[in-house]
């Protein structure tokens, strides 16, 4: 009953660092708006804002210079070995991958999370079947189960985001179980049914709308790994498949001509980059702002 | 520890390898034909018989599944068209190359990540604090391959220190696994870090100060015991994160590992090398799992809750 | 000195339990003007009370009063963040602001605690008898098989059946009110002479906290400790109080010893306490006399006396702060008391 | 007193296991957790359930209230019998049979008013036009003394309020039989007055009958008519409230008993000095 007594408003020391951290919008948190605001203009509106065609070569313009850097002033970041330019593949493989990042986010979010309720709400063998998968899913790489399966079907646009869909399920997954077990057992969820209420509008009405925000925590946090799974298999080549773009492949393209000309690669590594630095930043603010509670001692 | 809790743990982990092996084989299955598909196109029809013979591609599903299953255990992996020789053999050559790699990044990771995981922790909010967040987020974010690059693009290209790719020396090792183990450090850096402020506020560490116990000892008698047991799980995770790290690594350093050879063997199709390595790594991960699950009940007595309880009053 | 007045006041309480070790003059604890405050709110204001030798004073009062920070900042237990002002003195040292080695001298020896969640304030994973052998090894100059035979002995002492194997537990193993005694035998491993108990049988069931009521007492008189006692149950107050301070709203309100706090409640607040009791001397299924509202979160007191707002007598007067004022053996914080007289004026 | 009747609810061997210890090999072990209860309520009365934590008190009451089907024995709610849990008929009995539980935030839903939350209640039941539902939770909110907070979401409220909208939200089905599991323990005491004297009245107005659960032995003599005192499952004893607290029979009914702090420091005292026949 006095437990309350200690709870009440803990406050912390603040120096100038964590001022400027927790300011309220704090500048990164602006700054990463901003950059994810510009990532996602240039996918929807790529064919106005890239000076050139992705494919657009011109031969006798190759592995130009940056503009800025002594390069042809209408190529900003230069040409590649094809003489394409490299600002508008960037621009054209941000598509791609936001793309491909964003339809896998929505495929393991809606998965995770019905999986994640259906395993909590009829427990016994549907618990236990789900939760085995789950731990297979987190006993396993899945760079590796994706690689395995690539090889075996070959490569195609749907199953590349299939697959990318399945990675993180598993979070959402134990994340909707857990709440759904806590507001089940004593909860309101189990209140509310007590009161005669159909178990469906339950988890409509109430507990999917309570879950919304660890849930949204959930997608900052598998977001930037979605994405580093497309890259990563991109940059190995079994991803997106050339004459195709993404910001793994240019990667990897890039990469042969590391030490002639490191503006093909680089470039892309930069986005892919502050893209999930941008989305990590946010993810930890949104945290911050939704759990008052965990402040700054999330995992 | 009760070997309840062993036996439990044994059975999950077999049960883990099981439905891998499931999942492979209905994988291989649901891909096509697998006379077609694991043996090159050249093979002589006598070649497409005899592995029909020999995987009873001509007989029920359950049978097929039992073969597969019985060859597995047997070791029998199939045989890489590439150089014909046994799956198995290619994969295990090439293991102690990545396990130096694996151990080495390990190391790295927890060198790095628990210290700073434990003085952010303890200097909540002040510039060490500040400078392992910042750490940690960073680390989280750029992609190991991007790391990588960079790393060749100025040790390598620009400085010329550090040789870019392949193995032979400890130079050849340090990027590769710097590369591989900071990733993870952030992880385990970012995790020891909740997990010794979750315990700093638990009762028993007021008890401890109440008791009179200096604050040093309160530290590592008290709060490290207790922080150790949730930090020992997501390092166990983190190897699982190690190990598909590796593939990228060490494609980037060109390290010839397994990781570069699964990346080879898929590209090229080589379907028995690739099972080999995928079952290979799913049995390190069961071992992984086993040995941090072991670690967390010997670190933890309340793991035996099941078994004794005890005197009531 | 306080039993003087009392008994001079018309001697009704000639059975009142005297407290041991009277002859001893000096406070063992003197907390003086103690605010505590987290930023700009005080959780705990201008509290002021001492505890002599032998002697139990509860602290008293409903959640959210500042009650339990107020033992917190006694024993420089506060979280961070939290931050006391005022005067602080273990057995005549002043602690408050002092260097931790000042109070670390005296903490787990002379003044020890226990707590409300015992098996939470128990290490969970080092074994209960290594828990209390820290506390002798750190305070005392036993060592090795000597230190067994006082755990033991200690663990003994407080009715831990079979401690030879007892004691080799973990916390998890025990039952809470076993927690608890290991706790206590924890708290009295170096012979305190000053126990601070915050709500020690809150969590456990009424069987148990009896068993530990009586084992406080026992120990007490055996040992001659002086017990702060801190419960928001006033039946738990009856059972073992020598004096009580009634703390409202990180406030003393009225403190006095613990008879004449039954017998004549004089703050509207310890009258309210006392009515909406529910004793075996209330006719069951009447009304029970409930004060209206509840207390204010410490950032929404009111200005002035900070029970005002739920006060069936409040007036005009009580926009001010009422001052702590003493008659010598009752102080009493509200308008209505006139020391002079010796009761609230209706 | 109330006189017992056929009418009310009428209890018989409730027996209640659970699984302990999943254990790989051999049997699974069952945890008797109510271990044959037999008992009724009559139309109006209330009846108090002791006893300590792990007594099994709260299980009986979850089987009560029709939440947990019993391992064995049977209830007979009004003459009528429970349907499976989660059909549709025992939703629809939902509405004869409240719960009041412990912590009244954690059964609210964050995000809804507590005024919508009352409405959910009563809809769920009767198909009314929305302002007529609004007038119909308005009125239980007025009865409970929340008439002017009922646009407010459950962390506005304190303590005291949300239990005062969880009764609401019961009340509104107009139950026949109301379980209050420990309902008023987690409350402080001067808030745990008002819930008391509320429950007091809205019995009367509403003529509920009431299975009122709690540990605190002075809290359950106060409001009930007849108590019953479990104890390892077992409920060893039951009767007139007045003469079971006065006389117990059963042996830990007396330890129970004795156990509980004195009212003064005097009666402690003069206990003391029976029990132990000095002062320590």
């Amino acid at each position: 009953m006095t437990t309350t007594d200690l709870s009440s408003a803990p406050l912390r020391r603040r120096g100038w660092l964590t001022r400027i951290w927790k300011s309220r919008p704090p500048l990164v948190i602006g700054l990463s708006l901003f950059w994810l605001a510009v990532v996602v203009l240039m996918a929807l509106f790529a064919e106005f804002l890239a000076p050139y065609g992705y494919a657009e070569q011109s031969l006798l313009k190759r592995l130009q210079p940056p503009g800025f850097l002594g390069g042809l002033p209408e190529y900003l970041l230069g040409t590649d070995n094809l003489g394409r330019d490299v600002l508008s593949r960037v621009i054209y493989a941000m598509r791609t991958s936001i793309l491909i990042a964003l339809m896998g986010t929505v495929i393991g979010a809606s998965v995770g999370t019905v999986l994640g309720i259906v395993a909590a709400h009829f427990r016994g063998w549907v618990d236990d079947v789900i939760m085995m998968l789950v731990d297979f899913q987190a006993a396993i790489p899945f760079l590796i189960v994706a690689l395995a399966v690539l090889a075996f079907f070959g490569n195609n646009f749907v199953l590349l985001v299939v697959l990318i869909g399945l990675f993180g399920w598993d979070g959402y997954a134990r994340i909707a179980r857990g709440l759904v077990l806590s507001t089940n057992g004593q909860g309101y969820a189990f209140a509310i049914r007590t009161l005669g209420v159909h178990p469906a509008k339950v988890y409509i009405r109430h507990v999917l709308p309570n879950m919304m925000g660890v849930i949204m925590v959930q997608i900052t946090l598998n977001f930037p790994e979605i994405i580093l799974l497309e890259t990563s298999l991109s940059f190995l080549g079994l991803g997106v498949q050339p004459p195709g773009t993404s910001l793994g492949l240019l990667l990897g393209e890039g990469r042969n001509y590391l030490a002639t000309a490191w503006w093909i690669g680089i470039p892309a590594g930069v986005v892919i980059f502050l893209t999930t630095l941008a989305i990590s930043l946010l993810g930890d603010w949104l945290r911050d702002m939704l759990d008052p509670n965990l402040k700054g001692k999330d995992a | 520890m009760n070997p309840q809790f062993v036996i439990t743990k044994l059975v999950r982990g077999t049960l883990t390898l099981l439905l891998t092996v499931t999942f492979v084989f209905i994988v291989l299955r649901a891909s096509g034909d697998p006379a077609q598909i694991m043996l090159s196109d050249e093979a002589s029809p006598a070649a497409v018989a005899a592995f029909r013979e020999r995987w009873g591609l001509d007989r029920s599903y359950i049978e097929q599944y039992l073969a597969y299953l019985t060859a597995i255990i047997q070791g029998d992996f199939g045989t890489s068209f590439r150089d014909g020789r046994p799956a198995l053999e290619v994969v295990m050559e090439r293991v102690p190359v990545t396990l130096l790699l694996g151990f080495t990044a390990l190391l790295i990771t927890l060198a790095l990540g628990i210290p700073s995981g434990i003085m952010a922790a303890l200097f909540r909010g002040r510039w060490v604090d500040h400078a392992t967040m910042s750490f940690t987020i960073l680390g989280h974010s750029i992609p190991n391959f991007f790391l990588g690059i960079i790393l060749i693009l100025v040790f390598s290209m620009t400085l010329r220190w550090l040789p870019s790719s392949g193995t032979g020396s400890i130079w050849h090792l340090l990027m590769p696994a710097v590369t591989l183990g900071t990733a993870a450090a952030a992880t385990v850096a970012r995790f020891t870090r909740s997990s010794v402020l979750d315990v700093l506020h638990q009762p028993f560490m007021r008890t401890a100060k109440a008791k009179g116990i200096p604050y040093d000892r309160r530290i590592l008698r008290h709060a490290l015991p207790n922080a150790a047991i949730p930090v020992v799980t997501v390092v166990g995770m983190r190897i699982g994160g190690l190990i598909g790290g590796a593939v990228t690594i060490e494609t980037v350093f060109a390290w010839p590992g397994v990781g570069m050879l699964l990346v080879n063997s898929v590209n090229q199709r080589d379907l028995a090398v690739v099972q080999a390595v995928v079952l290979l790594i799913a049995l390190t991960m069961v071992l992984v799992n086993l040995i941090v699950d072991l670690t967390y009940g010997w670190l933890d007595p309340r793991i035996e809750l099941h078994n004794r309880r005890a005197a009531k009053t | 000195m306080a039993e003087a007045t009392t008994q001079a006041r018309g001697g009704i309480h000639a059975a009142s339990h005297p407290p041991a070790g009277r002859h001893a003059t000096e406070p063992v604890l003197e907390i003086a003007g103690l605010t505590v405050s987290a930023g700009p709110v005080d959780l705990v204001e201008q509290v002021s009370l001492s505890v002599m030798p032998g002697e139990t004073l509860c602290l008293v009062g409903e959640s959210g009063c500042g009650k339990s920070l107020t033992c917190m900042s006694a024993l420089g237990l506060l979280d961070d963040g939290l931050k006391a002002t005022g005067s602080v003195r273990l057995f005549g040292t002043e602690t408050m602001g002092a260097p931790e080695r000042v109070i670390n001298a005296v903490r787990g020896r002379d003044v020890t605690m226990i707590f409300q969640n015992p098996m939470a304030a128990l290490n969970p994973v080092k074994r209960v008898g290594a828990q209390i052998a820290e506390a002798i090894g750190e305070h005392t100059e036993l060592r090795g098989a000597a230190v067994d035979r006082r755990v033991m002995d200690l663990l003994e002492q407080v009715g831990i059946p079979k401690v030879e194997r007892h004691k080799n537990y973990y916390p998890h193993q025990l039952s809470g009110g076993m927690c608890q005694r290991v706790m206590i035998a924890m708290a009295l491993a170096c012979r305190p002479k000053l126990l601070i108990a915050d709500e020690p049988t809150t969590a456990l069931d009424v069987t148990i906290q009896a068993q530990i009521l009586r084992l406080l007492r026992d120990l007490q008189s055996e040992l001659g400790l002086a017990i702060v006692f801190v419960t928001h149950d006033l039946g738990v107050v009856a059972e073992i109080a020598d004096r009580v301070a009634v703390m409202y709203a990180g406030r003393i309100v009225e403190a006095g010893p613990v008879d004449d706090l039954f017998d004549d409640p004089r703050h509207p607040y310890t009258r309210a306490l006392m009515d909406c009791r529910i004793g075996f001397s209330r006719e069951p299924g009447t009304m029970l006399e409930a004060v209206k509202g509840t207390v204010p979160a410490p950032s929404a007191r009111p200005v002035g006396c900070n029970f005002a707002p739920r006060c069936p007598t409040a007036d005009a007067r009580c926009q001010a702060e009422p001052s702590l004022s003493s008659d010598g053996a009752r102080a009493v914080a509200c308008h209505f008391f006139d020391p002079s007289a010796g009761a609230v004026r209706q | 007193m109330i006189p017992a009747t056929t009418e009310g609810l009428v209890a018989t061997g409730l027996v209640q296991t659970y699984p302990v210890g999943r254990r790989l090999f051999g049997p699974v072990e069952h945890f008797r957790a109510v271990d044959g209860a037999s008992f009724h309520i009559a139309e109006g009365e209330t009846l108090g359930i002791v006893g300590e934590s792990g007594s099994g008190k709260s299980t009986l009451g979850r089987m009560v209230a029709g939440i947990e089907a019993p391992a064995g024995g049977s209830i007979s709610f009004w003459g009528e019998s429970y349907a499976p849990v989660g059909s549709p008929q025992w939703r629809r009995q939902r509405r004869q049979v409240q719960v009041v539980f412990q912590n009244p935030a954690a059964v609210v839903d964050p995000r809804w008013t507590i005024h919508a939350q009352v409405r959910e209640a009563l809809t769920t039941h009767e198909t009314l036009a929305r302002s007529e539902a609004d007038d119909r939770a308005q009125a239980m909110l007025t009865m409970v003394g929340l008439a002017t907070l009922g646009k407010r979401l459950p962390h506005q409220l304190s303590g005291g309020q949300l239990q005062r909208a969880v009764i609401a939200r019961a009340l509104v089905l107009r139950p026949r039989l109301v379980i209050c599991d420990e309902a008023v323990s987690a409350l402080d005491v001067s808030v745990q007055a008002q819930i008391i004297n509320l429950l007091l009245e809205l019995r009367e107005k509403l003529k509920l009958s009431l299975m009122f659960i709690s540990h605190d032995l002075s809290v359950v003599r106060h409001i009930s008519h007849r108590v019953g005192v479990m104890h390892a499952g077992k409920l060893l004893e039951i009767g007139d409230s007045r003469t079971l607290f006065e006389a117990p029979q059963h042996d830990y009914s007396r330890r129970l008993l004795a156990a509980i702090p004195a009212d003064t420091p005097r009666q402690r005292r003069e206990r003391d000095l029976r029990t132990f026949g000095a002062l320590p």
